[in-house]
C-alpha cells in the first residue's frame, strides 16, 4: 500500500476522532456547564428534557437538553435584520463554528504511531527513545503523526487561524445594523487581538524551553523531562488568562456582555445561527483547553508512561518497569489527554461562575499594561534561567531532571489523592441535616438582652 | 494632507468623533424595572444620559381615588415589590395618623417586625441583582435562596409571598400565627450563613472591588440637593435614617446601628445595604424577644376596624359594624397628612387628604428610588457603559414605585 | 446646576457606623489569590451538592427548605406545602344540603378592589323553605385572571360562603375563558382538608336549628 | 323670628313646629324613625329623644336610675334628666335643646338602639335596605357596640306578602307604624295595623283584605328599616352601586320629582323614589310612577332600524340617518311628543322649520285614571311643554289626513287602529326611545335616548318648568333625541347647531325673549 | 504537497459542517412572519434614536494598530525562541535589544494615553 | 412641632402668609403664588428653617374652588428635623389662560433652589397640567407624549381611554361574562364609536346588521 494513502486514511480517521471529540464535547460542555453551575448555585439545574419508553422517562441526568436545544436550533425562525449586510450576517457563525474546528487540526493527541509493521509492533513494545523509522520499502507503513495536520509550524498555524475567530465575532457585529452588536462586535475585536499579544508573547517562553514550533515535539519534551506548568508557571497563568479571554468568557465575557450590551454582537442572531457561535465557543473552550494541555500539562503524557510501558523512576532510579503494548500505550495517551481537556474545560466553568466581569478599560488594562509586560518579564527571566542551566554543570542538570520526575510524582500523587478524595466522599453520607442542627443550636436567640436606651 | 507633529496640542489633532446614541431599555437585561435610558456614547464613555420612566405607570394615585381607604393596600404591594410589608404598613400608619387612631402594642411590634423583615428582602434582592448584573451569578442565586426563606416567612404570616395586602387601617388583616417565632429562629441563621458566603466570595475580589469602587459617586451635597434618602444617602456618610430621625413604631425603643459610607460611591452603596441586613436581622431578633404573645392587634375603632367574624356571622351589630367597613369603607375624618416609614429605598412617604368619606380624595406617594434616579445622569456622566448597571444596580430603581 | 448647600454637612442627630472600604492588600491587588479562594467556596457548593444528587441524600426541599443543600424544587412532580393562610383559588362553601351558602350580599364585589366578582342574586323558587327569606346567586362568576388574590372578598363575606383556603394557585390555562370560573366550578372545590362545608352557625329555615316560627306555628 | 338653641346652634322655628321639624328645616338632624316630615307624629321609637333645659323658673325633671360603673363591677345608684321626645316637643322661643353635646341623649341613644337590635335578625346580606337603612346608620354614629345579650333572638314571620307589590318582614319591623300612618293619612286607605305588644308587635294587613291601591310601594319608602319592601326592587341591586340623579316623573302630568337610582356599570335603572318637592308630590310618588323606571329598559330602541314589518333590519345609525335623509322630501308632516321633553321637541320644531313643514302633530297617550292625591287624569309628563315647543298649537293625530313623509318623535303614545291605517300609508320617520305603535310602522326608525339617559325639561300640569338630568349612559347606539335631530338635520344639509344641550336652550331662551307669548306654557288644553 | 491534505479535508469538513447547520437552519425554520416590528433590529422594545452611520471612537482603531504592532514582533520572538538555546547569551542580549525598540514603544503608548481606556 | 417656623415665616412675611394651620402634628403654611419663590428661597436660606431637604412636591385638585389646585411642597430640615407644607392655590390654565394676573395659573420653579423638584415638578405638569416658569425640562415624565389630558384632575373621568398611537397592538374586549362595562365603577368604555357609528361617511362598507328587528305589540301600553 502506499505510504500516501495510509496517511491520508490515518487523516481521516483522525479527523473523525478529533471532530467527534469536539463535537461531542461541545454538546457535553453545555450540559456540564448548567449542570455544574447549578450545583454551585445550590439549584437543580436542566433535568427536564428525557426520552419516554413506555412508561418510564429516561432523563440521562439532563444530557438530553442539548439535543433537544440542537433540534429546537434547527426549527427556530432565522431572523436577519432587513438593513443587514445578508452576506457577512450569514458568513459570521459559519467563521466562528469552523475556525475552532480548523485549529484542532494541529492538537496532538497522541504520540506517534508507528504503523511499520502492524503485525510486529502495535502489539509489542516500542523503545522508549528515538522515533519511528519512515516507510523505506513497499510492505512498511509510514509513522502516524499525533496530530492530523502534521506541519512544523503548529504554533503559527494556530495563531494564524485563531484571528478567523476574530472576524467572525467582529463582522457579526459589523454586519447586523445594530448598536449593540456593533459595540460587541468592537469589543470583541479590541479584546480579542489584545489579548493575543499577550498570549503569543506569553509562550514564547514555552518555544524557549522546548525549542521548537511543534506540538507534539513539545509535548513529547514534556514528557521526558517534566510538565511545562513546572518550567513555566509564571507563563502558565498568564497564558490561562489569556486563553479564557480569547474564549470570552466571564471574567471576559465583555463582548457579550448580557447585563450591558444585551448579547453583544450576538443581538441579532436567532436559532441555528446563534447556536452555531453557542457551539463555536464552546469549540473554543476545548481548543483553548488542548492548548493548554498541550503547552503545560504535558500534552498527552501520563507520569510515568513511555513508549515502552510503565516505568516509576526517580532520576537514575528506576524503581518499577513494566512494558506495554505500543497500542495500549497510544490508547492510553488519547484517553489521558481527553481526559485532560475535560478536566481543565470543567476548571474553566469553574471560574466563569465564580466571578464577575471585567470593565472594558479594566479588561484593556489587564491585557496591555500587565499582562504584555509581564509576559515581556517572563521571556526575559527565562532567557536568563535556560542560559543558567545550561552553562552550570552536568550535577546540577541531574538534579533539575531528578526534580522533573519529582513533579511527575507530585502529579501522580495528587491525582490519586484527588481520586481517592472524592471516591472516598462518595461513600460518606452527606452532613447537611447534622450540620443544620449544630447551627439551629449555636445560633439561637441570645440571653434576654436589657431592654436598652436608643441610641440618641 | 498636512503632516502632523504628534506632540503638539493634541486636542487640535484629535479626530472628531460623533457620539453614538443608544437606547438602553425599555427591556435591557440591566434596567430591570422597566425603564428608558438614552445614552450618548463615545465609545465606551457616556457623553450624556435621559433617564425616561413612567413605563410601569398604573395610575396609582388616581386609582386610590376610587376605592375605599382599605382598597388602597393592594395598590400598595405594588409600590415598591420587593419590600411590600412596608408600604402597606407606612400607608396605614398615615392612615391612622388621620384617624388619629392608635393601634394596640401588640400590633406595634409585629409591624415592626415585618418591616424589618422586608428590609432584608429588598436589601438581598438589590445586592444580588448588582452582583448578578456585574456578571456574579451564583451569589445572586444564594442571595436570592435567602431572599426565598425570607418570602416564606411572610408567606405564612401574611398568605402571599409578595402582595401581601396585610396591613389594614387600624391594625393588621391578622394576628401573627402562633408559630411565628419559631419559624424566625429557623430562617435568620440561614440567612446569615448566606450573608457570611457572599462576604467571602465577593468582598476581596478585585475585579467585584474595581467595580464598584469610585464608580457613581456623589458629594453630601449634591445628594441633598437630589433629595436622596435611605442607604443611597447614608452612603455619602449623612446618618440620615427615618427610624432614628423620627421614631415610629417601635424603633425607637430598638437597639441598631445605621450604617453610613463616606464616598457614596457604588461601593459604599452595597455595603450600607449588606450592613443593614446585619442591622435588620438584630432588630428582629429584638423583636422576637419584646414582642408579647398575647393582646389585641387592630384598635378599637368600630366604623373602621371589621369586627371579629364570630360576632358577623352570629350578631347584628357585628354585622351592622362589617357592613358600614365593607359598603362605605372606613370613614376618615376630613384633613391632610404626610406620614412617612423608612422603606427599602429611604423615605416612604404618603400625602393624603380626606374628605371626610370612605374614599381617598387624594393619595400621594413620595417615592424614594425617584428622587436617586434623578441624579442618575450626573453620577454616571463620563463614566463607561458598563457602569451603567452596578450603579443602576446599586440606586434600585424599583419600578412599581418609581411609576406608581 | 443648581448651586449646592453652602456649609459643612453635619448631622449630629444620629451617629453613623461607617462602613470599611476595600482594603487593598497584596492578595487582593493580585486577583488570584482571592479568586481561587473564591473557587474554593465554590467547589466547596459543587462537591456537597454533587454528591448529595449522586448519593440521592438531597435534602427535601418540600420538608426542609432551609437546608445548605439543593432546595430547588421539580416543581409539577414536587408541590410546595402551602402554609395555612395562604391565599388560593376561591371556593364557594355550601350548607349542609348542597346549596352555596352564598345569598348574594355583594359584599365581596363590592371589597373587590380588582372588580373580578360578579353575581346575580335570586329569589328562591316557589317551594323552596327558603323562598322569601334569603337570596342566593344565580350567578356567581370570579375572573380569577382578574384577580390580585388579595383575599378582601373572604374578609368581606358575612356568611363565610367564599374562601380562599383551596390551597391552588391557578393553573396556567391556555386561553382566557378557562380562567372565568362558574358558581359550579367554584363550589366544587375543596379546602386543603377536603371540606365543602363552612362553619358559619347561622341559623337558615331548613336547618334543624332554626326555631322555624312563624304566624301558625308561634307561641303568639 | 323666634328660635331655639339645639347644641349651641340657633335653630329658628314657625309657631307650631317641634323641634326635629325646626332642625330639619334647617337640615339638622336628630336621630329618628318614627318621624316623617309627611306624616302625624306617633313618637314611639323613641330615638329622638333630648335633653332640654328647664324653662326659667322651671324646676328639671330627674330621674333616679342605677349607672353601671364598670370600676366597681356594678351598679351604682344615680340620676339622669328626663329626656324629652323631639318629635314631639313643641318648640318654645329660647328653649335650649341639647342632642349631641348630651351625654344622657347619647346614652339613651345607645340603648334604644340596642333595643331595636336585640331582636333583629342578622339579616344585612340578604335585606335589600342595607346600606340606606337607618339602624345601621345610628348603629355606626350612637351605638359602636356589640352585643350583650347571648339569648335567641325572637322568631317572627318573613316574607309575609301584603299585597301583588309589598313583602313585609316582621323579624326587621321596628313598628314605628310609618306605614300605617302613611295609608291612613296620605293613601286614605287604612288597610294597616299594627298588632301585638312589645317584641311580638308586628304590622298586619285588615283581615279579607291585600295592601292595594295606586300608593302601596311608598309603605316600602318611608320604611326606615327593611321590613316592607317592593317585589319590583327586590333582590335586585345593592343599593351603595346606585347613584342617584334628579329626574321627573313621565308618568303624568303631575310631574312628580323623582331620584333616578341608577347602576352606573350597566346602565340599569332599578327604581324610582320620591324626591321632595313640597309645592308639587310632597313627599310621594305614586306605584305607577315610581314603575316608570321600566321604560328606561323595557322595548328600548337601541339600534337604527330600516324597513317596515318583515322587511326592519337594524343598521349602524349612520346608515339609518343616511336613509332618513332620503326620505324626507316633500311635504312632511312633524309628529311631536308629549312623552319628550321641552328640548327634544323644540329641537324638533327648528328642523320642522328648516324642512319648510307646517303640518304639525302631536302623539300622546290616553288619559287614565287620576285622583286627588297625585295623579293627573293626563297621562303625558310633557304636553304643555311640548305644544309651547311646537310654536303652536299641534293638532291630534288622528286629525292626520296624509303626507307624503311624517317625521314623528317618540314611541309611548295611544294611536287607535284607523289613524294607524292612515299613518301607515305614509312614508314615517321616527325618533323614538321605546318602541311603540307608531314606531311599528316606521320606514326608519332612529335611537333615541331614554328619558332617564339625557337631561332636559317637563313642564307640568302647573306650568312648572322641571328640569331633569340624565342618569346612565344613553344605551345601546342610542342618543338624546335632540342630538339626532341636530345630526338628522346636517345630513340633511341643514344646520341646526345644536352641540349640547345648553345650545339646545340658549335656542329656546331666545325664542322666548323674541315671542314672550310663545315662552309661557299656554293653558292646559282642555280636555 | 500531500503532507497539507489533511488540513484541507479538516477545512473543507469544518466548513461542510458549518454550512450544513446553516443550510438546515435555513430550511427548517419558519419564514418571517413579515410584520414590519418583528423585523426591526432589537433596540430595548423602543424605536431607534440617532443615526446608524457615526463616526467610531478612535481608541478601537489604536487598539488594532497596537496589535499589529506588537504582534507581528512577537512572531519574531518565534524562531528566535526556538533557536534560543543554541544562540546562548548573544541571542539573549540581541534579542533585548530588539525587545528594548517594543519596550519603549510601549512606554511611548503608555504615556500618550492610548492605554487609557476611561473617558 | 415646628411651630416656630411658621412663627418665623409670619415674622418674616406677616400678611404675605394667607393662612396657616396646624394638624396632627403637620404644620401647613399657604402663600399666594407670587410669593412661592421668595418663601420657598425664605425657607431654604434661613439659618432657622433651614429646609435643607425637599421631600416632596404635589397638587391636590379642587374642581369646585375657582382656585382649583393646590400646590403642596413638603419640605424638612435635615439638621433640625422640622417639616413643613408650603401650598398655594392656582387657577387653571385651561380656563384662565396664562396672563391674567388675578388669576394665576402658574408658580415659577423651585428647582434652582433643590435640585430634587426638577422631575416632580415635571410629574405635576404631567399629571395636573400646572406649568413651572422657568423650569429647565417640563416635558411630560410618567406619561407618553401623546397622553391627551392631565389624569389626576378630578374632571379627568377614571374610565377615559386614550386614542391609540400607532405602532400599539389593538386593544382587546374584554370577555363574557365580563361584558365591556360589568363589575367595574369605572368600565373601559370607548367614548368613540358611538360618534363613528353615527357618522354618516362610508356606510356601504359600514352597514352591518345588528339584530333582529322589534316589533311590538300596538295595544301593550308602556308602564
Amino acid at each position: 500500500m502506499r505510504p500516501e494513502l495510509v496517511t491520508l486514511i490515518a487523516a481521516i480517521v483522525k479527523i473523525a476522532i478529533i471532530l467527534g471529540f469536539v463535537m461531542t464535547m461541545a454538546a457535553v460542555l453545555v450540559w456540564m456547564e448548567r449542570r455544574q453551575s447549578a450545583m454551585i448555585q445550590d439549584r437543580i439545574g436542566p433535568h427536564r428534557a428525557d426520552i419516554k419508553i413506555g412508561n418510564k422517562r429516561f432523563t440521562l441526568i439532563g444530557l438530553l437538553h442539548p439535543i433537544a436545544d440542537a433540534m429546537k436550533s434547527f426549527f427556530k425562525e432565522d431572523f436577519i435584520p432587513p438593513k443587514a449586510d445578508k452576506l457577512l450576517h450569514s458568513l459570521a457563525p459559519i467563521l466562528s463554528m469552523a475556525a475552532p474546528i480548523m485549529l484542532m487540526g494541529v492538537v496532538p493527541f497522541m504520540d506517534t504511531l508507528c504503523l511499520q509493521s502492524v503485525r510486529q509492533n502495535l502489539w509489542a513494545e516500542v523503545p522508549r527513545f528515538g522515533t519511528c523509522a519512515a516507510a523505506s520499502t513497499a510492505t512498511t507503513l509510514p509513522p502516524i503523526s499525533g496530530q492530523i495536520v502534521d506541519i512544523n509550524v503548529g504554533i503559527l498555524y494556530i495563531f494564524g487561524l485563531a484571528g478567523m475567530g476574530i472576524v467572525g465575532a467582529t463582522i457579526a457585529g459589523w454586519s447586523s445594523d445594530n448598536k449593540f452588536s456593533l459595540l460587541g462586535g468592537l469589543r470583541a475585536a479590541s479584546q480579542l487581538v489584545s489579548y493575543e499579544v499577550a498570549m503569543g508573547l506569553s509562550i514564547v517562553g514555552c518555544m524557549m524551553v522546548y525549542g521548537t514550533l511543534r506540538l507534539d515535539e513539545m509535548a513529547r519534551w514534556q514528557g521526558e523531562n517534566t510538565w511545562g506548568i513546572f518550567v513555566q508557571p509564571f507563563g502558565f497563568l498568564l497564558f490561562l488568562t489569556a486563553a479564557i479571554a480569547e474564549t470570552k468568557r466571564t471574567p471576559f465575557d465583555l463582548p457579550e456582555g448580557e447585563s450591558e450590551i444585551v448579547a453583544g454582537y450576538l443581538v441579532e442572531y436567532s436559532g441555528m445561527k446563534f447556536a452555531m457561535f453557542y457551539t463555536g465557543e464552546y469549540i473554543e473552550l476545548v481548543v483553548s483547553s488542548t492548548l493548554v494541555v498541550a503547552l503545560y500539562l504535558g500534552g498527552f503524557h501520563v507520569p510515568f508512561l513511555h513508549r515502552d510501558g510503565i516505568t516509576l523512576a526517580m532520576g537514575d532510579a528506576m524503581l518499577w518497569h513494566k512494558g506495554l503494548p505500543h497500542l495500549v500505550v497510544i490508547a492510553l495517551q488519547v484517553l489521558i489527554f481527553f481526559g485532560k481537556v475535560t478536566f481543565i474545560c470543567w476548571a474553566q466553568i469553574f471560574i466563569r461562575w465564580t466571578v464577575p466581569r471585567f470593565r472594558y478599560d479594566q479588561l484593556m488594562k489587564l491585557g496591555w499594561r500587565m499582562l504584555l509586560p509581564a509576559s515581556l518579564v517572563n521571556i526575559f527571566l527565562t532567557g536568563i534561567a535556560l542560559i543558567a542551566f545550561d552553562r552550570s554543570g552536568l550535577a546540577t542538570q541531574d538534579t533539575f531532571r531528578t526534580l522533573g520526575d519529582g513533579f511527575n510524582w507530585l502529579v501522580l500523587i495528587a491525582s490519586v489523592v484527588f481520586v481517592l478524595w472524592i471516591a472516598f466522599g462518595m461513600v460518606t453520607p452527606s452532613k447537611f441535616l447534622s450540620r443544620r442542627e449544630e447551627q439551629l443550636a449555636r445560633r439561637s436567640l441570645p440571653a434576654k438582652a436589657k431592654a436598652e436606651a436608643p441610641a440618641h | 494632507m498636512e503632516p502632523h507633529d504628534y506632540d503638539i496640542d493634541e486636542d487640535d489633532v484629535t479626530l472628531p468623533t460623533e457620539p453614538m446614541r443608544i437606547n438602553m431599555g425599555p427591556s435591557h437585561p440591566a434596567m430591570h424595572g422597566t425603564i428608558r435610558m438614552i445614552v450618548d456614547v463615545d465609545g465606551e464613555a457616556i457623553r450624556n444620559v435621559d433617564v425616561q420612566i413612567g413605563f410601569l405607570h398604573r395610575g396609582f394615585e388616581k386609582m386610590c381615588e376610587r376605592g375605599t381607604w382599605n382598597q388602597v393596600f393592594p395598590y400598595t404591594d405594588r409600590l415598591n415589590y420587593v419590600s411590600p410589608m412596608i408600604c402597606n404598613i407606612g400607608f396605614a400608619m398615615t392612615v391612622e395618623k388621620l384617624a388619629g387612631i392608635t393601634v394596640p402594642e401588640r400590633c406595634l411590634w409585629y409591624r415592626t417586625l415585618l418591616s424589618e423583615v422586608s428590609r432584608l428582602s429588598d436589601h438581598l434582592t438589590c445586592n444580588g441583582a448588582v452582583a448578578m448584573e456585574l456578571g456574579a451569578f451564583t451569589p445572586f442565586l444564594w442571595m436570592m435562596k435567602a431572599r426565598d426563606h425570607v418570602y416564606d416567612f411572610l408567606e405564612e404570616e401574611t398568605g402571599a409571598r409578595v402582595t401581601h395586602s396585610f396591613a389594614r387601617i387600624g391594625g393588621m388583616a391578622k394576628p401573627p400565627n402562633a408559630e411565628m417565632k419559631q419559624r424566625l429562629e429557623e430562617i435568620i441563621p440561614a440567612v446569615e450563613d448566606i450573608l457570611d458566603e457572599v462576604e467571602k466570595i465577593l468582598f476581596k475580589n478585585r475585579i467585584f472591588l474595581d467595580r464598584l469602587q469610585g464608580v457613581g459617586a456623589i458629594t453630601q451635597a449634591e445628594a441633598l440637593q437630589y433629595g436622596w434618602t435611605g442607604p443611597t444617602l447614608r452612603s455619602t456618610g449623612v446618618a440620615y435614617d427615618v427610624r432614628r430621625a423620627h421614631p415610629y413604631l417601635k424603633y425607637g425603643e430598638l437597639d441598631f446601628d445605621i450604617p453610613v459610607g463616606t464616598d457614596g460611591d457604588n461601593y459604599d452603596r452595597f455595603m450600607v445595604r449588606h450592613e443593614e441586613m446585619k442591622q435588620a436581622i438584630r432588630i428582629i431578633r429584638q423583636c422576637m424577644q419584646r414582642m408579647p404573645d398575647e393582646g389585641p392587634i387592630d384598635a378599637d375603632a368600630p366604623g373602621i376596624v371589621l369586627p371579629p367574624k364570630q360576632q358577623v356571622y352570629t350578631t347584628i351589630e357585628g354585622t351592622i359594624q362589617h357592613f358600614k367597613v365593607i359598603m362605605e369603607g372606613a370613614k376618615i375624618p376630613a384633613g391632610e397628612v404626610y406620614g412617612y416609614v423608612e422603606g427599602g429605598n429611604g423615605e416612604f412617604g404618603f400625602f393624603v387628604v380626606s374628605d371626610g368619606t370612605g374614599t381617598p380624595y387624594r393619595v400621594r406617594c413620595r417615592p424614594p428610588c425617584v428622587f436617586t434616579l434623578q441624579a442618575f445622569p450626573r453620577m454616571i456622566r463620563g463614566h463607561m457603559i458598563a457602569d451603567i448597571v452596578p450603579t443602576f444596580g446599586s440606586v434600585n430603581m424599583i419600578g412599581g414605585e418609581c411609576d406608581r | 446646576m443648581a448651586q449646592p448647600l453652602v456649609g459643612k454637612i453635619q448631622y449630629d442627630r444620629v451617629k453613623g457606623k461607617t462602613v470599611p472600604r476595600p482594603t487593598h492588600t497584596a492578595s487582593e491587588q493580585a486577583y488570584f489569590v482571592e479568586v481561587v479562594k473564591g473557587l474554593g467556596l465554590t467547589m466547596r457548593h459543587f462537591f456537597k451538592n454533587t454528591k448529595s444528587m449522586l448519593r440521592g441524600e438531597r435534602p427535601d426541599a418540600v420538608k426542609d427548605p432551609l437546608s445548605e443543600g439543593i432546595t430547588t424544587l421539580a416543581y409539577p412532580e414536587q408541590k410546595k406545602v402551602y402554609p395555612k393562610r395562604f391565599r388560593g383559588i376561591h371556593r364557594l362553601t355550601l350548607r349542609s344540603d348542597g346549596s352555596p351558602r352564598c345569598v348574594a350580599c355583594l359584599c365581596c364585589s363590592t371589597a373587590c378592589p380588582a372588580q373580578c366578582i360578579y353575581i346575580e342574586a335570586g329569589e328562591y323558587p316557589e317551594g323552596d323553605a327558603r323562598r322569601g327569606y334569603e337570596r342566593y346567586p344565580v350567578k356567581f362568576v370570579i375572573d380569577e385572571l382578574r384577580c390580585i388574590f388579595c383575599g378582601y372578598c373572604v374578609e368581606a363575606c358575612p356568611c363565610d360562603a367564599i374562601r380562599m383556603d383551596t390551597g391552588r394557585h391557578p393553573v396556567p390555562y391556555d386561553s382566557r375563558e378557562q380562567f372565568i370560573y362558574g358558581k359550579d366550578m367554584l363550589m366544587s372545590l375543596t379546602s386543603v382538608e377536603g371540606k365543602q362545608v363552612a362553619e358559619n352557625p347561622r341559623h337558615e329555615p331548613p336547618d334543624p336549628t332554626h326555631p322555624g316560627i312563624d304566624r301558625l306555628k308561634g307561641a303568639h | 323670628m323666634p328660635s331655639i338653641k339645639l347644641d349651641g346652634k340657633e335653630i329658628p322655628f314657625e309657631q307650631g313646629d317641634t323641634i326635629i321639624t325646626a332642625a330639619w328645616k334647617q337640615g339638622v338632624e336628630i336621630p329618628h324613625y318614627c318621624w316623617h316630615p309627611g306624616l302625624s307624629i306617633a313618637a314611639n321609637c323613641r330615638m329622638c329623644l333630648v335633653e332640654i333645659d328647664p324653662m326659667p323658673n322651671r324646676r328639671q325633671l330627674v330621674l333616679d336610675v342605677l349607672q353601671w360603673d364598670p370600676k366597681k363591677g356594678d351598679y351604682v345608684p344615680g340620676r339622669k334628666p328626663k329626656l324629652e321626645p323631639a318629635c314631639q316637643a313643641e318648640c318654645m322661643d329660647g328653649m335650649n335643646v341639647k342632642s349631641e353635646s348630651s351625654p344622657h341623649v347619647r346614652d339613651a341613644r345607645k340603648h334604644v338602639q340596642e333595643f331595636l337590635l336585640l331582636n333583629h335578625p342578622v339579616d344585612c346580606p340578604i335585606c335589600d335596605q342595607a346600606g340606606e337603612c337607618k339602624l345601621q346608620d345610628y348603629w355606626l354614629t350612637d351605638q359602636r357596640a356589640p352585643k350583650r345579650m347571648l339569648d335567641e333572638v325572637i322568631h317572627k314571620p318573613k316574607a309575609v306578602e301584603f299585597g301583588d307589590t309589598i313583602v313585609y318582614d316582621a323579624e326587621r319591623c321596628i313598628v314605628c307604624t310609618r306605614c300605617v300612618r302613611f295609608m291612613e293619612e296620605v293613601a286614605l286607605d287604612p288597610v294597616l295595623d299594627k298588632r301585638e305588644r312589645g317584641n311580638l308587635g308586628e304590622i298586619v294587613v285588615s283581615p279579607g283584605r291585600k295592601l292595594e291601591g295606586h300608593y302601596t310601594m311608598m309603605t316600602d319608602h318611608v320604611c326606615p328599616v327593611g321590613a316592607l319592601t317592593t317585589k319590583d326592587f327586590r333582590f335586585k341591586a345593592r343599593v351603595w352601586f346606585l347613584r342617584k340623579a334628579p329626574t321627573i316623573c313621565p308618568g303624568c302630568a303631575t310631574g312628580c320629582n323623582a331620584w333616578l337610582d341608577y347602576d352606573p356599570r350597566t346602565g340599569e335603572v332599578p327604581r324610582l323614589r320620591p324626591r321632595d318637592n313640597l309645592q308639587v308630590n310632597k313627599f310621594w310618588m305614586c306605584d305607577d310612577g315610581i314603575l316608570t323606571h321600566r321604560r328606561a329598559q323595557i322595548d328600548r330602541v337601541t339600534h337604527g332600524y330600516v324597513g317596515r314589518g318583515g322587511e326592519r333590519r337594524a343598521v349602524r345609525p349612520g346608515a339609518a340617518l343616511e336613509a332618513a335623509a332620503k326620505l324626507l322630501e316633500g311635504k312632511v308632516a312633524v309628529v311631536f311628543s308629549a312623552q319628550h321633553s321641552s328640548e327634544d321637541n323644540f329641537a324638533l320644531a327648528q328642523l320642522a322649520k328648516a324642512l319648510g313643514a307646517t303640518d304639525f302633530y302631536l302623539s300622546r297617550l290616553n288619559d287614565w285614571d287620576g285622583d286627588k292625591i297625585l295623579r293627573d287624569a293626563d297621562h303625558n309628563p310633557n304636553v304643555r311643554g311640548a305644544t309651547a315647543a311646537a310654536g303652536g298649537s299641534p293638532k291630534k293625530l288622528e286629525e292626520l289626513t296624509g303626507a307624503s313623509t311624517i317625521l314623528a318623535l317618540g314611541g309611548i303614545a295611544d294611536i287607535d287602529q284607523a289613524t294607524l291605517a292612515v299613518l301607515g300609508r305614509s312614508k314615517i320617520v321616527a325618533i323614538a326611545a321605546n318602541h311603540g305603535p307608531l314606531t311599528n310602522v316606521a320606514d326608519v326608525l332612529l335611537p333615541a335616548a331614554s328619558w332617564s339617559e339625557s337631561d332636559g325639561t317637563f313642564v307640568n300640569r302647573q306650568g312648572i318648568e322641571q328640569p331633569f338630568e340624565a342618569g346612565p349612559r344613553p344605551a345601546g347606539d342610542s342618543l338624546p333625541a335632540w342630538d339626532v335631530i341636530a345630526r338628522l338635520a346636517r345630513a340633511l344639509g341643514h344646520n341646526l347647531a345644536f352641540n349640547k344641550l345648553r345650545d339646545v336652550r340658549a335656542a329656546m331662551d331666545a325664542r322666548s325673549n323674541q315671542n314672550p307669548a310663545a315662552a309661557a306654557p299656554p293653558p292646559a288644553p282642555a280636555q | 504537497m500531500i503532507a497539507y491534505a489533511p488540513m484541507f479535508i479538516l477545512f473543507a469538513l469544518a466548513a461542510v459542517i458549518a454550512v450544513a447547520f446553516f443550510v438546515g437552519a435555513t430550511y427548517l425554520g419558519p419564514k418571517n412572519q413579515g410584520q414590519a416590528e418583528h423585523n426591526l433590529p432589537f433596540e430595548c422594545g423602543s424605536e431607534s434614536s440617532g443615526g446608524r452611520q457615526f463616526r467610531l471612537s478612535v481608541k478601537f482603531y489604536l487598539t488594532a494598530l497596537l496589535f499589529v504592532v506588537f504582534d507581528i514582533e512577537a512572531v519574531f520572538l518565534y524562531p528566535w525562541g526556538v533557536k534560543f538555546r543554541s544562540l546562548g547569551w548573544l541571542g539573549l542580549i540581541e534579542m533585548l535589544g530588539f525587545l528594548a525598540v517594543l519596550i519603549v514603544g510601549l512606554v511611548y503608548v503608555w504615556k500618550k494615553g492610548a492605554l487609557e481606556w476611561e473617558t | 412641632m415646628s411651630q416656630f417656623v411658621i412663627d418665623r415665616l409670619k415674622n418674616r412675611f406677616g400678611d404675605r402668609i394667607l393662612e396657616t394651620h396646624s394638624f396632627r402634628g403637620d404644620e401647613t403654611a399657604v402663600v399666594a403664588p407670587s410669593d412661592w419663590l421668595e418663601v420657598a428661597r425664605f425657607l431654604r436660606d434661613d439659618a432657622g428653617c433651614d429646609m435643607s431637604m425637599f421631600t416632596d412636591i404635589t397638587a391636590v385638585d379642587y374642581p369646585k374652588r375657582e382656585a382649583r389646585f393646590e400646590l403642596v411642597l413638603n419640605l424638612y430640615s435635615l439638621h433640625k428635623g422640622h417639616r413643613l407644607r408650603l401650598k398655594t392655590r392656582l387657577f387653571d390654565e385651561e380656563q384662565y389662560g396664562d396672563a391674567d394676573p388675578a388669576h394665576p395659573t402658574r408658580v415659577p420653579t423651585v428647582t434652582p433652589l433643590w435640585a430634587a423638584a426638577n422631575w416632580f415638578e415635571r410629574e405635576v405638569w404631567d399629571m395636573f397640567g400646572i406649568r413651572f416658569e422657568g423650569h429647565p425640562d417640563l416635558r411630560r415624565i410618567l406619561l407618553y407624549e401623546e397622553f391627551q389630558g392631565h389624569p389626576l384632575r378630578k374632571d379627568y373621568s377614571a374610565d377615559r381611554t386614550q386614542p391609540l398611537v400607532p405602532y400599539r397592538p389593538e386593544a382587546k374586549d374584554k370577555l363574557p361574562p365580563f361584558r365591556v362595562d360589568e363589575g367595574m365603577p369605572f368600565g373601559r368604555r370607548d367614548w368613540s364609536p358611538r360618534d363613528d357609528a353615527w357618522s354618516t361617511d362610508d356606510i356601504a362598507t359600514n352597514e352591518a346588521h345588528l339584530g333582529e328587528a322589534v316589533v311590538v305589540d300596538p295595544a301593550a301600553k308602556p308602564s
